[in-house]
């Protein structure tokens, strides 16, 4: 059997132990995976697509890097016979263009996060930064939304600096930097919420270089759970993370060879967990636990 | 020598202003801006920001400025970033010594600029296309050293590069202010400063008055690199970690822009470093400004974009003649002054 | 042969080996859908490196094509979604504006002595910054004519499709050809890129002719953008990013000076083709990971910029020999 | 006598022109008639480049009136100025080297059709055109192909076609040797007797004599007068020129008795494939050796294996005696050598550079980059040069780009005085030198060899040849093919020796 994916890039850790683990996936079930990175570019991903038709594989993984404009490669495929199935993001084209999407739920990400936020400071005033993904990704549109309506109801939450560190931890510190020089030293923020745990972990950093402590004076909720962030959680450093499990491929493949060997049509959403950790789960265990993940 | 301080100083006036305007503006919007206070025995405030984040930037723009002084120019600076980060951080995982890292991680930097440099100059290739390919297969192989995961390291000497303090001042700040003298020093204390501007003029008239152009270009390349290593391992020392996929990523924009920024040309010659590390810090002080005005970040670009534009009208050659600006209105109307031959 | 020209035979030269030695490794290279696929896949790339082409030329350059397509994606996608406007008159608004915002990177260039690297970054910048404030969503574009435009494709033997947009770059490619070789305005670019005080002197009109050429290079870009929302069905602010590079490493690979003066558009459509093929082998191949793609690109492209210089070195000594 | 309005084709009134607060033209009264050959003369720096410019819309002039035809005129760039009917070779050629030489004729007026160029026909008629300066070449190559001097006939051959009532000519017989001079000058008689008005730039005397009918006169930017050519004796137009006589004894060079001391360079069998035919060449201390021949025979590639700027592929090199590789510029310099380019512009002048920056750089790379020139140094270097070769500069610091053509020569001949070289290669080093530093440099070149430098000299002009050296070689098709010595070395025997050749031109 073989299999082509579309991988978006290798733009984040979380990306690479994506790739890791479908690898991995594919090797165990002992299907031929041919990958094709696309360096961040629909168009590479198109190309990919249409090679992969050209070249007669059996099947497609794409992790679409943007939902849009897929109706004529999907429509090409479906032509040839080649079941696709979407991998951590979905796409807005007609349902019947794909077998299924194995992601989890970006607004519902966010709004975990939230929640957890709204439950934790309770009816304190809470004076929260936001430090958001890539402008225009879809999960930095859709993790703010989801955290905004998570705090939704709860006056006393208040985002008051929002910016973008670009999904990385240069980008987050520098403009955590920023954000604790704008706020009177850092003294008017009670909580960071980052779309992902790179951002927070280089955030951390520089509420340490202001004198603050980070997970007491700020608290820090994000997204991914990467495994450095349960290494500063079980230093006390952060408070809470929502896993984006970096496992879409098994289910994937599962649905996969159901279809191929009964025909059987697996739902058209196959929905991951988002599993929220916090610094009672014992963050190092888990730690240890994702560290050989390729993260 | 005070005419030539007078000079120099003329030289760099547009580019003092700049920086002295868009320090203003960033007061306007933030009044506490210029606060500094000393925290943990560490000079602190948006200043100091400005200073320590623009450290990446400046380094790189140093080399930058003598690629572009020979007319050439240095695609590769942003992956070469991110290969001696790489490379650093590997090095202590593996549990190698500081001062072996360091050396393999600049070593490294000036390999990458050996190749650059023997493309251009040996081959012949045109340099952008030349620096395009280690741009593109630099980051490639940063990230197969790291395999594509942020390689976190605790060793406290090197995390001491990035977040360290010397003279009340971050490491990174004291590393640019004294590699920007020394290579400046250098540069213009021997004959290379004025060898470098000939071969960027007119490099075959320079050949053919015995200046040895090759290995001058291997220089101005190898020494991109090693800017580049500096500030490779500044930029992984600061998340104590290497970032084969982030770290460096459009650098080598910034710095060609620091470098015309600065007053330099991108037609080669006649070259500034000051003036480039000036151009770096205004380009930082617009980011830091950009970052504290709290708005959307839908608007950095478009409000970055603006203040480069003005920056470069008002340092433009033809500004005070408003002749110019007037023509650009209304095309067809002469101008009352000479082109050059 | 004419020493013109060499560069050029050299490049086609490389491509058909390159093409040849991946069809040994890999039959199925040779079908028609791979090279449809060629043509539709890169098609905006190619219109946009016509544009590229004649600012290089001129001993310019343009970096904010990548910008410019993908703003003008998301403005036909909101003007679409907002207004009733039929898709052609979009098309047209959004041509006019972006053939205007390369007419006034031109004046400023020229005008203001400006380099062209810096103006046209600064333009990156900005058209990216406009496409953000329009929407920093992606839009769906479903109007009934794009499936128009979309259907209308030849059905090649073996399966594959010869694209409305693909048959466009190769039109595209042909006018630049034309353009270039046979007309004034041509000329007048080769001459900017041989000297621009020389070609004032000999009665050029050095402001003029830089306007033009940023336009046309705006115009492309926004032809090119329209193609791509053709491709996508959609607009989206992050789309295109870097594509700029791209189109600068196809010109060049296409034997075109970046000094300026010498150079073909024809190269152009081999140096989009040979990194069409390298992207293709990778896919095919499909061993390698994120990183060794990144590594083979960059290996590949050095390859094929050594084999040029190696054939054009082999055929001048044996000239003068 | 027609009225005068009538009389002139071209008038210019007071037109004045300053640079950054140095005045080059100062209230300059300018007529051209109908049918004459105008010289415009003066020193190196005189302006004479610059009112051109001025005239023709190249540079905006401060003030003052211009009128054609007697209509009043101004054109705002090159292009109005060659729609009015002025055609112009600029002083450094000014075409483009990526062009085909037919596209530098036609560029702008190429024929069409359908809104497209016709190249055949294009090219057809350049080389119809170029036929009449019988040049035979293959016009659909890149002006970069051809040498200096195929440049300047084919900027002169676009400029007479793009004339209908003015030509302008600012030095187009630099390079150019005795026979394309005379094509050249037939072709201007022609013109003449249409009724278009030349002007004329030269600093060769007997050019003036032979061509013009009235003559104008710059000294530092001011106007010194305009004569009738046929009453106007030489050495009054050189005191004009000059503002002082110069003496008989320079003017005419006295006969050079080869003093030759040992030899001290031995050039054995050197040659280069494809390029020049292998030779064998002594040059003995204090001895000058010219190198004479046609266009293209050979002269500048026997220079540059010489000096290793284009390295021979065979042969050897002895200097006193040892053999030593001379693989590169930077090793020639090494060994006491010197090259003066004959293309200063693209060769020569590092143009943003200062003028003493020009002048120390090769001795400050031969000294090596870790020992600068101290800046006292530099400035004293310079500011002897200047004064020795008469560089009219507003001071050392000038970007040499803005000196006039001949001044920049003379920097470039100042750089490689000041490395003291034991054996300077010259390639017509009295390109565009005004008649007064013309004979300072011939004079300049005897002094040398008194004190033991050896020199190589490149000329087409045959008389200053015959002046200063003490062999004479003659080139053609690439090859050595005659010594002249003593006796033999007249102007007539050279050409003789040259004219053996004629009839098939070097075309390799
Ligand atoms: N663009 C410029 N900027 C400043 N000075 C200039 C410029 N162009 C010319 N000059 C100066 O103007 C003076 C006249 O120069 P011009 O070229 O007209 O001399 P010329 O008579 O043509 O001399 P030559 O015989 O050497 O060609 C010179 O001193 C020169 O240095
Ligand atoms: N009249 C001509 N017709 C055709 N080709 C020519 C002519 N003159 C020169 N060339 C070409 O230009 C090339 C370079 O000539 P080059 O100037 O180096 O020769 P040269 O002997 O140094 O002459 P000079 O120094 O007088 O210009 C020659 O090899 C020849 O191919
Ligand atoms: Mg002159
Ligand atoms: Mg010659």
């Amino acid at each position: 059997l073989t299999v082509g994916f579309s991988q978006i890039g290798s733009e984040s850790g979380w990306r690479a132990a994506e790739t890791t683990v479908t690898k991995q996936e594919a090797e165990k079930r002992g299907i031929d995976l041919k990958f094709a990175d696309a360096q961040q570019k629909q168009e590479n991903q198109i190309k990919a697509l249409r090679s992969f038709i050209a070249q007669g594989v059996d099947a497609i993984f794409v992790a679409p890097v943007v939902a849009t404009g897929w109706d004529d490669v999907l429509g090409e495929a479906k032509d040839a016979g080649i079941p696709v199935l979407l991998l951590d993001r979905t796409v807005d084209s007609d349902k019947s263009l794909y077998l299924t999407a194995v992601t989890s739920d970006l607004v519902h990400e966010g709004n975990v996060a939230g929640k957890w936020l709204a439950d934790t400071v309770k009816d304190k005033d809470c004076n929260i930064v936001e430090l958001q993904g890539t402008t225009g990704s879809s999960p930095a549109i859709d993790r703010k939304k989801g955290f905004e309506q998570g705090i939704e109801g709860h006056a006393n939450l208040k985002i008051i600096r929002s910016q973008t560190g670009d999904f990385t931890r240069t980008k987050g510190k520098e403009v955590m930097e920023s954000f604790l020089k704008a706020e009177n030293g850092g003294k008017n923020i009670c909580a960071l919420y980052a779309h992902n745990d790179d951002m927070a972990v280089g955030a951390i950093e520089a509420i340490k270089e202001a004198g603050l402590k980070p997970g007491t004076d700020i608290l820090v909720v994000s997204i991914d759970a990467v495994p450095d962030i349960f290494k500063a959680m079980a230093a006390g450093e952060a408070n809470a993370t929502v896993e984006l499990t970096p496992n879409m491929a098994g289910p994937a493949f599962d649905a996969l060879d159901a279809y191929l060997k009964d025909k059987k049509e697996p739902p058209k959403w196959i929905q991951t967990e988002s599993k929220l950790y916090t610094a009672s789960d014992d963050p190092m265990k888990v730690y240890e636990l994702k560290k050989g993940l390729g993260y | 020598m005070n005419g030539k301080y007078g000079r120099l100083f003329r030289r760099l006036l547009p580019q003092i202003i700049t920086l002295i305007v868009v320090l203003v503006l960033n007061v306007l919007l933030f009044p506490d801006f210029f606060n500094i206070s000393l925290q943990n025995g560490r000079l602190y405030g948006s200043v100091i920001d400005v200073l320590n984040r623009g450290a990446p930037v400046a380094l790189v723009a140093i080399g930058m400025t003598l690629v572009i002084a020979t007319k050439g120019i240095d695609l590769s600076v942003g992956a070469i970033v991110a290969i001696c980060g790489a490379v650093a951080a590997a090095s202590t995982v593996a549990g190698h010594s500081i001062a072996y890292t360091l050396t393999l991680a600049l070593l490294t930097g000036i390999a990458c600029g050996f190749w650059n440099g023997f493309l251009v100059s040996v081959l012949n290739i045109q340099p952008i296309v030349a620096t395009l390919v280690l741009m593109v297969a630099g980051r490639g192989i940063a990230q197969l050293i790291t395999e594509g995961a942020i390689l976190t390291f605790t060793d406290d000497s090197l995390i001491f590069i990035g977040s360290g303090t010397a003279f009340h001042l971050p490491m990174p700040v004291v590393i640019w202010v004294l590699f920007g003298a020394v290579v400046t020093l250098i540069v213009r204390r021997t004959a290379l400063g004025l060898l470098v501007e000939a071969v960027g003029i007119n490099r075959h008239a320079s050949q053919l008055s015995g200046v040895r152009t090759t290995a001058l270009l291997m220089g101005a390349y190898m020494l991109s690199g090693l800017c580049a290593a500096i500030a490779g391992l500044i930029v992984a020392a600061d998340i104590k970690g290497a970032d084969a996929n982030n770290a460096g990523l459009w650098l080598e924009l910034d710095a060609i822009l620091a470098v015309v920024v600065g007053g330099n040309s991108l037609l080669g010659g006649r070259f500034s470093i000051i003036g480039s590390l000036l151009g770096a810090m205004i380009i930082q002080a617009i980011n830091t400004g950009i970052l504290t005005s709290g708005f959307p970040p839908e608007y950095n670009l478009i409000i970055k974009a603006v203040i480069i534009v003005t920056i470069l009208v008002i340092q433009s050659p033809r500004i005070g003649d408003v002749g110019a600006l007037i023509k650009l209105i209304k095309p067809g109307q002469t101008v009352g002054k000479g082109s050059h031959q | 042969m004419k020493t013109k020209y060499l560069p050029l035979f050299a490049t086609i030269l490389i491509f058909i080996i390159a093409y040849a030695l991946c069809i040994a490794q890999f039959p199925n290279m040779l079908s028609t859908r791979v090279v449809g696929n060629l043509l539709t896949d890169n098609a905006f790339l190619g219109i946009a490196a016509v544009g590229m082409t004649f600012v290089i030329l001129s001993g310019g350059i343009d970096l904010s094509i990548g910008s410019v397509i993908a703003f003008t994606g998301v403005l036909i996608a909101v003007l679409l979604r907002d207004t009733g406007m039929h898709p052609i008159v979009v098309f047209i608004i959004a041509l006019a504006i972006s053939t205007a915002f390369g007419a006034v990177m031109g004046a400023i260039i020229h005008y203001l002595e400006m380099p062209a690297f810096i103006v046209t970054l600064a333009g990156m910048f900005l058209a990216r910054g406009m496409s953000f404030v329009l929407s920093i969503d992606s839009i769906p574009i479903s109007h009934p004519f794009y499936g128009t435009l979309k259907s209308f494709y030849w059905k090649m033997p073996g399966g594959g499709r010869l694209t409305f947009i693909g048959v466009l770059m190769l039109l595209v490619f042909a006018a630049g050809i034309i353009i270039a070789h046979r007309t004034r305005f041509g000329t007048n670019v080769y001459a900017l890129g041989g000297g621009a005080q020389t070609a004032k002197l000999m009665g050029v009109s050095v402001s003029r002719t830089t306007v033009q050429i940023y336009a046309l290079s705006g115009f492309l870009a926004g032809l090119s953008g329209i193609v791509f929302s053709l491709y996508t069905s959609a607009g989206y602010a992050l789309a295109t990013v870097g594509v700029e590079l791209d189109a600068i490493a196809a010109v060049v690979i296409g034997g075109t000076l970046l000094t300026g003066g010498a150079g073909f558009v024809a190269g152009t459509l081999v140096g989009i083709l040979i990194q069409g093929l390298i992207q293709t082998y990778i896919t095919f191949d499909g061993t390698l990971s994120s990183w060794w793609t990144k590594i083979a690109i960059g290996l590949l492209l050095f390859a094929f910029i050594l084999m040029q210089k190696g054939i054009l070195l082999l055929s001048r000594s044996e000239r003068s020999a | 006598m027609m009225p005068d309005g009538q009389d002139f084709i071209l008038e210019a009134t007071s037109i004045s022109k300053q640079f950054l607060g140095s005045a080059a033209l100062n209230n300059i009264d300018f007529a051209l008639k109908r049918s004459e050959v105008h010289a415009l003369l003066g020193e190196n720096g005189a302006g004479k480049s610059t009112l051109i410019k001025c005239l023709t819309g190249a540079y905006h002039r401060d003030s003052g009136t211009m009128a054609l035809d007697g209509a009043s005129i101004d054109p705002r760039d090159t292009l109005q100025a060659q729609s009015l009917g002025i055609g112009t070779v600029y002083q450094e050629v000014n075409l483009l080297p990526n062009l085909s030489v037919a596209e530098n004729i036609f560029i702008g007026r190429q024929p069409m059709r359908f809104g497209m160029i016709r190249t055949a026909e294009m090219n057809i008629r350049s080389r119809q055109l170029l036929a009449q300066y019988g040049l035979d070449i293959d016009v659909r190559l890149p002006l970069s192909n051809f040498s200096v001097a195929v440049q300047q006939i084919v900027a002169i051959a676009r400029a007479v076609d793009l004339s209908g009532k003015v030509l302008i000519l600012d030095e187009p017989t630099a390079s150019l040797d005795t026979r394309e001079v005379d094509i050249l000058f037939g072709i201007v008689r022609d013109i003449k007797k249409r009724g278009l008005g030349i002007i004329f730039i030269t600093h060769f005397l007997e050019q003036v004599y032979a061509i013009s009918d009235r003559i104008t006169v710059l000294r530092n930017g001011r106007l010194v007068g305009t004569r009738e050519t046929a009453s106007l004796e030489r050495k009054d137009l050189v005191a004009m020129m000059l503002g002082r006589e110069l003496s008989e004894e320079t003017l005419h060079a006295a006969e050079h008795t080869a003093s030759a001391g040992k030899t001290r360079f031995r050039f054995k069998g050197v040659g280069r494939k494809g390029r020049i035919e292998p030779f064998d060449l002594d040059i003995a201390e204090g001895e000058v050796v010219g190198l004479a021949g046609l266009l293209g025979s050979g002269r500048t590639e026997t220079a540059e294996a010489m000096f290793g700027a284009r390295p021979a592929d065979q042969g050897e090199v002895e200097i006193d005696g040892r053999t030593v590789s001379i693989g590169s510029p930077h090793s020639a310099i090494a060994h006491g050598l010197g090259f003066c380019p004959e293309d200063r512009k693209t060769d020569g002048i590092i143009g943003d550079l200062s003028v003493r920056e020009n002048i120390i750089l090769a001795l400050q790379a031969r000294k090596g980059w870790a020992r600068p020139l101290g800046r006292a140094e530099q400035n004293a270097l310079a500011d002897r040069y200047i004064e020795a070769l008469d560089i009219r500069t507003d001071g050392r610091e000038k970007p040499i780009k803005l000196l006039s053509g001949g001044n920049q020569q003379k920097a470039i001949l100042a750089r490689w005085l000041a490395t003291d070289p034991r054996l300077l290669i010259l390639d017509e080093p009295t390109r565009g030198i005004d008649v007064g530093a013309h004979a300072e440099i011939i004079k300049l070149i005897r002094d040398l060899c008194a004190k033991g430098m050896s020199l190589a000299v490149i000329s087409s002009e045959i008389e200053e040849l015959v002046a200063y050296s003490s062999r004479i070689r003659v080139l053609r098709d690439h090859r050595h093919v005659a010594e002249l010595k003593g006796a033999q070395m007249t102007a007539g025997g050279i050409i003789d020796a040259i004219a053996a050749t004629h009839g098939e031109e070097g075309n390799a």
